[in-house]
């Protein structure tokens, strides 16, 4: 099936690396895992044609290290390498070396990875694509008078953020027109004392807000989105619960946005899977353009159960230097499908996690179930990783079903031995907010001061 | 230990605690010939999901230096207990180590080379006599060459990789006998 | 979502137990497991809601107990009872004492049951309801005049069998004309000495057959198809391999087989799930009406996975006496779905039953997989029931994704400690003749043999 | 040790504790040539997916007729050892019966009647003396009464029964005191 790669090496662990070796598998290419000495005994590392051991626990100095990646690679001679999510997926560097070192990178090229990892730069190539961003200062102001005229035209509420600061530090909101003046005055006059720098950005503030993305497949010439994916649900930025179609989203919106990604995947030749990430704002009903995630991501099954395609498979086929087969009318969008991440996690204890030894695992089955996950009796959860140990993803023929099964599912599994989120789930999307479909990403923590 | 008299009324006494203390799992006692375990574990959940332990001989384990190929077995014979031999082959805990003996393992996953360049000599042989700071062989990682010292007075007495073959992380490469 | 159905008994064991145990929980019905003394300790009676220990382990004292079922229905007080398939799913008489007793049986009712139960019956329908049946005589024939004549009009080969005979006793296959007269009479008169009973059948000889059924939902006024399956891969009329689309139909030919089995449940006023089953010759491309199956069918999340909808569901919503909200234009068929049975058989030794611990079981997962399965580590097969232990179903974009997915999930599948057929799949769905799509009825005997 | 002479009488004790405490899952004895082993494990891989031991005592375990309710543990706590109470309770094995005791079970599933019609006075009481032929009590199945003895001479020492409750096949419903 595939003409140059012969052989993959998955420079990542968990269910990713398994999720990875299973496309392997049914294209037919070898599949070579690499592990730290603390994933020795894990799923992926069984299942894989080949495992590799590069090195200690620490990430740095196994899945985040490149030299001994590269090494691996180049000594055990493997065509290409995939970097799953996180560790190296989204290093221009390290795509780079594996470029200069004859090793296909199952990914974007350096150059397009580095562009869309810079903010200003990505922001820059969505305008020329005409992909909406947030209203604002296109960079930098320096001139109060210019930074006012921006202001008014932004509109209220807005944010000023001192081009120097961060973390918080340096901005302001600005509520309406009546303290502008002295709010633009004093914060560049304090960021001058701060900083050295009175130089501001100037943006919408948006306070009600979906977070919506857009699952794309290129090859270099052509694009196709598959859809659109909603993470409104998240606790502190990290997600945890996914889902597609958006309920945010009618028909016409939906091309709208998705079309949006296709022309900033275009834009700059993208090659490879890829998501496009958007706010929506709930109030204006309008969505923004924030980044691309140069990436597979977590969140990718959701995409694959509305649309039957393998996005890892594709991805696989494009790094191979394969013409996508798939045309945009080829895809349709069938039913709704949810994806919940399971956290080795105690909800109880503000979600602190809990490395440990599962004792007894029963993943889920049934008509619609997909649990992604590298868990089995006797797993023991190293301290040095994420702790995300699997999702659960879930077709329905509607939303609704889809959520009666997630709950039926997250019931029927067992990961006894430890804490995990599932019940904290079960609570999630059976709450009335999640089941009207009408929610923010303030809503996870609004449920969770309310249970407590 | 003379008067550890163990009667039979002793064991009842053991039982008895066992009974009471809901939060005691297991009790065992081992004592000249008398062997006797109680137990409130429905036990070996780990037994299951263990791997079965691998092939321990050096000669058998460290045969093949490449990477563990899993697939032959598991596609075989999807429905017969497969302990893949050689999947965990290489790390260090499963070659034998005398406490007279060194393993030299590898710092790093690379390349094994036995001599400085192609067709030329190898830095050691089985049975050579070796100083500490013997170059012992080189491990290629990324165009970089690692030299490995043997780092004891002493004698090679087990090579275990061949020449230009690749390494994992921790693989045993060879046994140097102390001197 | 129910209104008259609160509670469901699933008389029933084993993986189709945990099947319907899934769909009432969804559906937000209680479950009801019974189960015999041998099963005290499998999935079902873990995940029920409920679950009542009906018997001593032998099925006739337990799950073909009519009476302790009933009772316990009753006194357990039930809303419905579901009898999965084999044991009572197709007896009329027990489908009657539902009835009479107040219990709702789910499937159709007993009068439904009993037609569709006599194969002479059925014959009639099918060919009231322009049904193609194999062509023949109609009954029993008695005068060798009216036999010529049939068997001139049939064609050749064709087949006489004595009315009285039975288990190939009394049958010949005539290959032409010449001997026909010949072969009539000393099979009649043969007959008349044998059984006293000289009368006769007559039937096309079909060689090269195909084993297709269609998949129907209907509520006593409207009618669907989910399409049908080819379940054409049989050893010793065992189905051992399903499929769906079958690759043997193309779209105008499907469209007429399903239709014709619409008619057929229409004709009846059919009220559940069933089945229609037909033979589709390959010689002249033709199918044939056989039977329909009024239960639920071992091969039915083939249907699910390329429709999306839960037949099961289905059927209790029926049941309960909802009108169908799926029209047959929301029925659009997605990919291609297998299904392989798995048995505790020793395939290297004539498919021999081994009953025995699984000491170890890993279910395979990913995209596209779904394992039908009640079995654990630990999980003993009992000798008292069927071979039967899980079904693996895989989904792919085409049927040849759909093969290789199968692939990588059998061997990523372990069953330990048992003898399975999991790798006799393998090599069954890699053959050139099952991956051409070109085979028949005894393609699985040919593969068997060619392998010994 | 000269007095830990175990005899087939000790054996015999420590598997009548073991039948008492439900929870002790295996004891195993070795000595001098003997070896003795009890386990309610289904040996080592089963272990994993055995349930948990469930209610031991007589009053908790019979108190409940009803079938074994799962899905409140179940449902509540997904992610926690849940060991579903009274699920699997209602069998034989789990209540101890003695050498002079007999234990009437459900021959069939269905209801339970105390009493020949309702309001009648009950068949029988705790603490009252049967006789063989004595009926105790009826199960009706699809409208069939059928009439339980108490087959032995005696005491009713238990009812764990309500009644009209639901019974399952097996389920224990007296104690007989054997007399």
């Amino acid at each position: 099936m595939l003409n140059k790669i012969k052989s993959v090496m998955i420079a990542n662990r968990g269910e990713i690396s398994l999720r990875i070796i299973r496309a392997c598998q049914e294209l037919g290419v070898e599949s070579v895992a690499i592990y730290s000495e603390a994933d020795k005994d894990t799923l992926p590392v069984k299942l894989a044609d080949t495992a590799i051991c590069i090195g200690p626990a620490p990430s740095q100095s196994s899945y985040q290290n490149q030299e001994a990646i590269i090494s691996a690679a180049l000594a055990f001679g493997v065509d290409a390498i995939h970097p799953g999510y996180g560790f190296l997926s989204e290093k221009a560097d390290f795509a780079q070396k594996c470029e200069e070192n004859g090793i296909i990178f199952i990914g974007p090229s350096a150059d397009i990875i580095g562009k869309m990892g810079d903010k200003i730069e990505a922001r820059k190539i969505a305008d020329s694509a005409s992909v909406p961003t947030i209203p604002g200062s296109d960079g930098v102001v320096t001139e109060p008078k210019r930074a006012l005229e921006i202001a008014e035209n932004v509109g209220f509420p807005l944010l000023i953020k001192a081009s120097a600061g961060g973390g918080g530090r340096g901005m302001r909101v600005v509520k309406s027109k009546d303290t502008l003046e002295k709010d633009l005055n004093e914060i560049m006059s304090e960021a001058e004392v701060a900083f050295g720098d009175s130089s501001v950005y100037i943006e919408k503030y948006l306070t009600d807000i979906r977070h919506i993305e857009v699952q794309l497949l290129a090859d270099g010439k052509n694009c196709v989105h598959l859809g659109e994916r909603d993470c409104t649900a998240q606790r502190r930025n990290q997600k945890l619960v996914e889902e597609a179609p958006s309920p945010a989203l009618g028909a016409a919106q939906r091309d709208e946005l998705c079309q949006s990604a296709v022309r900033l995947a275009q834009k700059v030749g993208y090659k490879s899977a890829g998501t496009v990430e958007y706010v929506f704002d709930n109030i204006d009903k309008k969505f923004y353009f924030i980044e691309m995630n140069t990436r597979v991501q977590v969140e990718h099954p959701v995409s694959e159960m509305i649309t039957g395609v393998d996005i890892i498979k594709e991805q696989i086929k494009i790094a191979d230097g394969q013409a996508l087969e798939i045309k945009q009318e080829d895809i349709v969008l069938s039913g709704h499908a949810i994806e919940c991440r399971l956290n080795a996690e105690d909800p109880e204890n503000g979600f602190m996690p809990c490395p440990g030894t599962i004792s007894n695992y029963r993943p889920p089955g049934g008509f619609g179930i997909r649990m992604d996950s590298h868990l089995e009796s006797g797993y023991k959860i190293p301290p040095y990783y994420d702790s995300m140990i699997g999702k659960l993803i879930c077709w329905g023929g509607d939303r609704d079903e889809a959520i009666v099964r997630m709950t039926r599912a997250l019931s029927e599994m067992k990961v006894e031995g430890i804490k995990t989120t599932a019940q904290f789930h079960v609570e999630l999307i059976n709450s009335e907010q999640f089941k009207s479909g009408d929610f923010n990403t303030v809503f996870v923590a609004s449920l969770l001061e309310k249970k407590n | 230990m003379k008067d550890l008299d163990i009667g039979f009324d002793d064991l009842k006494r053991l039982t008895k605690w066992m009974r009471e203390s809901d939060d005691i799992r297991e009790i065992s006692l081992s004592y000249n010939g008398l062997d006797f375990f109680i137990s409130r574990n429905e036990n070996t959940q780990r037994a299951v999901t263990v791997e079965a332990p691998v092939a321990t001989e050096p000669s058998a384990s460290t045969a093949s230096p490449s990477p563990q190929k899993n697939k032959q077995e598991e596609k075989k014979a999807p429905e017969v207990a497969s302990a893949p031999a050689g999947k965990t082959v290489s790390s260090v805990a499963e070659i034998s180590v005398g406490d007279n003996e060194h393993l030299v393992t590898a710092p790093m996953v690379g390349t094994f080379y036995e001599a400085p360049k192609p067709g030329a000599p190898a830095f050691v042989k089985v049975g050579q006599k070796v100083e500490p700071r013997t170059i012992v062989c080189i491990i290629e990682v990324m165009k970089l060459m690692n030299n490995l010292e043997a780092k004891f007075n002493g004698r090679v007495k087990e090579i275990y990789v061949e020449d230009q073959q690749p390494v994992e992380f921790g693989q045993p490469i060879m046994l140097i006998e102390k001197e």
